[in-house]
């Protein structure tokens, strides 16, 4: 099969749905180049360096019967969004009381590792987890980004994709031909009976390394990605930490509060998963600091597979 | 441009259902009757009636916190309204918005919003909509001077002035922000400099004549409806209560300020004057008012007889299907 | 001793704090009148209504060595200035390499229960938990929250101050000599020995409430009130988890994601806790959907006594 | 006003250093030999020099991404400058901040800042303090043509203008955010237009020719001094690099526009200038150079010599004590 890379299978997404569908709008600070050769300046428009402005005007758009994806480059300039994500994308549905759709989409790029310091290295999932109304995805593959982000474009809601700076050149299959992937489908990259590591955006691939090596020791580890995070895929980790009955979460994001509790919490609470642990659950996540800009310190505050092997032995005595 | 007695009237009609809309309304609040924050735009319904009556169906608009003005003046059934803001299960949100949070899709009332200034942007989208539409629909924007401090505000102008939005910017200045006078906490003094700066088209009026907004909305929307791009209208005026309807909440306003400007009743005003021009009678006007009254109750009876929602629907209009 | 309500309480610890230190500034969009009175309009400041703008003199103002309360009343309106407290205030003494203090006070009131619908009912104290650099405090009651307000007046850092909107008008007792309360300790609000019930904000009334309904059951409920989030006071859940063998987190906000996950996720991923547990932890949080205005609505969206006893006697099973 | 012969020559030889600093990063940068993102301040340096040549050290500034220059002009050290750029222990941010979050409190640089428009609200802070410490000290804040499109912007303008401030606003218009033209996405054409529809005294300059900068921020600076309220200087130049250096990213803007600039170059023009005014000498301007070119490589050198932090270092200054 032809591979592409993740940054091109998003564009392709954004292409095929608004072939689809003229009511589409395209905002960013950037030109979208390829997009606007296609579509033209009135569908694809560069805005002013104005977060809210541009991400207000998407709602305006949705309540009119539009359907819109705002780039926002990284999620750090997303905080200047913060008061039309939060409190009306996620909200004005509901207070409506239904309405009327807001088929919102939002792209902002999230992760560390490439020395881009405190401001610029941020993964703010699990904030916008807490604001009901709002649906996440996190696309780790290019195959995947695609598949998701037309299905966020045929959702009826706002969805919000976070896509890992250092995912964008990625390269992986992506067929021809249509498809698309639903939300809430956990995907098992891995199977595994000792126990199940849950790990988030880049870091399904340093779990999968660390299986690699945890193998290697006769430990048999089942790699979750969950996909989307809202709606998450309760029943997949479920089952599979009541077949291995230990559950490590890797996340970036800095751990207090982080998606990674939210799963731990989950999974605990949940009575019949609780009387399968064998062991306390593990979160290998980002320290609670600040990304530092110079790389070895950055390198201490993010999770890398050695701290995950770590981790999962620490599990399994 | 002379107004035909038609319209006068239904000027008029307008104003005065806003206000014995909002009076009962307040009538409820006192008596505690009615949940959570009401805010209300009597002594400014010149604007909300002099702007939408200018509006077609499909011209859309968007609101603020002092809401129910709008709302009316757009059409909205009364009775769907005051169910909201009992919470009742046949409001226009089931209950689930309640007074700040009206909105009406089907008349392209696109909701009030309770933060201020962030409908502004929001609004920015409908009239970008409404311009890839490409048929002559508007939107408008309705918004205090407190507005006009936040960020959202200045955004909001430079996208429209760039993007030629056919949008009507609706500044209800009725010179403060809950306490605080715009005189302090806008250094711009003439709110009417900051869309100037962007080259946006500005006009300040009296906003408690309903003729005056009357005639400057048509001027404004004629130009909108050509794609010459946004228009901004400063709309003096005053409101009468308190920030919100409280017995707690203070008012440092001056008595004085209060009461001049309530000597110029944008309702009491122009009836007295459409009498004395012969364009009234008192008992017509008499016969007007009666029929409101008569709206306002049915509307308030529908609420006090509809039911609340049951809990379990809380769960639902979380996400559309 | 004297009784005053909560409001009073956090003016006197600002007025106490002020005097001591006269390179304080307070800004707010309302008028603290009574401040004012004292400190005078240079250092009690009125501000336009544009957060951002605020909550970043507050940083500047920290930098060239002053110390600042910014009110910024409801929550929700902080969202519109989450670009200065998220990407500044908590990063940039760690970005700067620690060569500056930013001694900021944010107060911002959370919860529900009054029919403020959507937009003004929130409690997003956990976002603010995944930022580190921030410190947390929840005080709910008249006395802890004059006692931390002072603490936070004193510390070099960012501190935010959530308070529910519920409690401003509570009235209890306020010693007329000097107090200050210590972060990061929280306080048992009773002794139990069958379940821990870690209540946040205002639930830690309905918590108690609960507690004397479990007691007539027969089921003895320990209640703890972390009273600062950030630093949190692990071991003392910790030791009454070990002790009780049973949790129940308990808190408004909306579970996803909420502070709930993380104790839950704090207490089941240490081991020893962990061996002790009896069941599998509960929640009793809001309900993830935004807060709806109707009053039967609205109390179905929230915990109460009912529902944490309810959920209590689940553990207990 | 005639400059002394002193001040041109510090003008002179700070807009040079400023250049062989940013030579040096670039060189590395695209030698693959430094971490992070870098914007270059080649072509801009006149507004730097100009500008904090007028400030004591006292007077306090914000910066923003392309904050290299700002840093040298207000009297920074650049061994801890590059140590910094390298991620190096010994950096002004003991390798925490990188190009973009450079500061140095004890010379009033309060840092640059990454996020567009973020550092004018932080600078009326440190404008308020100023204002308040009374002893006539002011505050300068950098900000692009970009950041006059955020909604900050504005706030900030309206909170020194009804403050009266003393915070001298230093817009650098180079024309584009990233390959956006400000032509494009400002709607007030002329960025002077803000903060005029606020009262702020506003002047709009070359900003490629440091004495029209030095003259222009010496009247502003007394200004402030004196507790006049703010002033918005803006200074129209241009960035000879890409928005930052990198191999792959794109600059759309037109060549030839750039080579126009480039002869307008700041340097090389007044460098002309005083040469041909027999204010300097061009052996005089070849030892300056030297002893320039001498202080980069000995900060380079320190840089590299220099550790990195230790691993365990990621944890401290999270918090103050
Ligand atoms: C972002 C934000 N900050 C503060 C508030 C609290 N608040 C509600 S209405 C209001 C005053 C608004 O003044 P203005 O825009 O002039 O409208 P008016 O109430 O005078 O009609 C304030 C400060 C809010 N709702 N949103
Ligand atoms: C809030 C925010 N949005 C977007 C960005 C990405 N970004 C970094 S610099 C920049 C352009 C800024 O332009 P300008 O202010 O003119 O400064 P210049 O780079 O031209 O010096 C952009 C869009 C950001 N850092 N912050
Ligand atoms: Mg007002
Ligand atoms: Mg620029």
């Amino acid at each position: 099969m032809r591979e592409i890379t993740y940054e091109q299978a998003a564009t392709e997404a954004i292409q095929e749905e608004f072939r689809r569908n003229p009511r589409t709008v395209h905002m960013s600070t950037d030109l979208a180049a390829d997009l606007q050769q296609e579509f033209g300046p009135d569908r694809i428009r560069v805005t002013p360096i104005a977060e809210n402005s541009f991400v207000g005007a998407s709602i305006g758009l949705a309540g009119a019967g539009f359907r819109t994806v705002s780039n926002l480059r990284m999620a750090t300039f997303g905080f200047v969004a913060m008061d039309q994500m939060m409190n009306h994308a996620a909200k004005i549905t509901y207070m409506f009381g239904g309405q009327a759709k807001f088929p919102v989409l939002y792209r902002m790029t999230v992760g560390a590792g490439f020395s881009g310091a405190a401001e610029h290295s941020i993964s703010p999932y699990s904030m916008f987890m807490n604001v009901p109304g709002l649906k996440i995805i996190l696309p780790t593959t290019p195959y995947d980004v695609k598949g998701l982000l037309k299905t966020a474009l045929r959702d009826n809601n706002p969805v919000i994709s976070f896509e890992h700076f250092l995912l964008g050149g990625m390269k992986g299959e992506v067929p021809e031909q249509e498809y698309l992937i639903p939300f809430g489908k956990a995907c098992i990259r891995r199977k595994g009976s000792d126990v199940t590591i849950v790990a988030l955006a880049k870091m399904v691939y340093s779990a999968l390394d660390a299986a690699e090596e945890l193998a290697a020791r006769g430990i048999s580890a089942e790699v979750i990605d969950p996909r989307t995070l809202v709606p998450f895929d309760r029943e997949a980790v479920i089952k599979s930490v009541k077949k291995t009955g230990r559950l490590v979460v890797v996340d970036e994001a800095c751990q207090t509060c982080g998606a990674a509790a939210e799963i731990i919490a989950m999974v605990t609470s949940d009575k019949g998963a609780f009387r399968k642990l064998k062991a306390a659950p593990a979160r290998v996540c980002g320290l609670d600091i600040p990304i530092p800009f110079s790389p070895p310190l950055e390198k201490f505050a993010i999770p890398d597979a050695e701290k995950i092997v770590k981790a999962t032995r620490g599990v399994m005595r | 441009m002379d107004l035909s007695k038609k319209t006068l009237i239904d000027l008029y009609t307008t104003m005065l259902a806003i206000r014995r809309f909002e009076e009962r309304v307040a009538q409820e609040v006192y008596a505690g009757n009615v949940p959570g924050f009401v805010h209300s735009y009597i002594g400014e319904e010149a604007i909300a009636a002099g702007v939408c009556l200018n509006l077609d169906r499909q011209d859309r608009i968007v609101s603020h916190h002092r809401g129910h003005g709008h709302c009316i003046a757009k059409g909205a059934d009364m009775k769907k309204m005051m169910a909201e803001i009992y919470g009742k299960k046949t409001g226009y949100c089931k209950g689930k918005g309640g007074s700040m949070h009206i909105a009406d899709f089907s008349i392209g009332m696109l909701g009030a919003d309770g933060i201020v200034g962030a409908g502004l942007p929001i609004a920015t989208g409908a009239a970008l909509a409404a311009k890839l539409e490409g048929k002559g629909k508007i939107a408008a924007v309705f918004f205090g001077d407190g507005a006009c401090q936040e960020g959202e505000f200045h955004e909001t102008l430079n996208l429209a002035s760039i993007w030629k939005l056919p949008l009507l910017f609706v500044c209800e200045n009725n010179h403060y922000g809950v306490n605080t006078s715009a005189k302090y906490s806008l250094g711009a003094g003439e709110i009417t400099r900051m869309p100037e700066a962007y080259h946006i088209a500005t006009r300040s009026i009296d906003g408690n004549d309903v003729e005056t907004v009357y005639q400057a909305a048509a001027e404004a929307v004629a130009q909108l409806r050509k794609g010459d791009g946004p228009y901004f209208l400063e709309c003096k005026t005053y409101r009468w209560h308190k920030h919100f309807l409280s017995e707690g909440l203070e008012d440092l306003r001056p008595k004085e300020e209060l009461e001049a400007w309530k000597r110029k009743c944008p309702i009491s005003v122009f009836e007295s004057r459409l009498i004395r021009e012969k364009i009234l009678t008192e008992g017509k006007a008499k016969r007007i008012n009666a029929r409101i009254m008569e709206m306002v109750e049915d509307a308030h009876d529908f609420a006090l007889s509809s039911p609340y929602p049951l809990p379990e629907d809380a769960l639902q209009d979380v996400y559309s299907a």
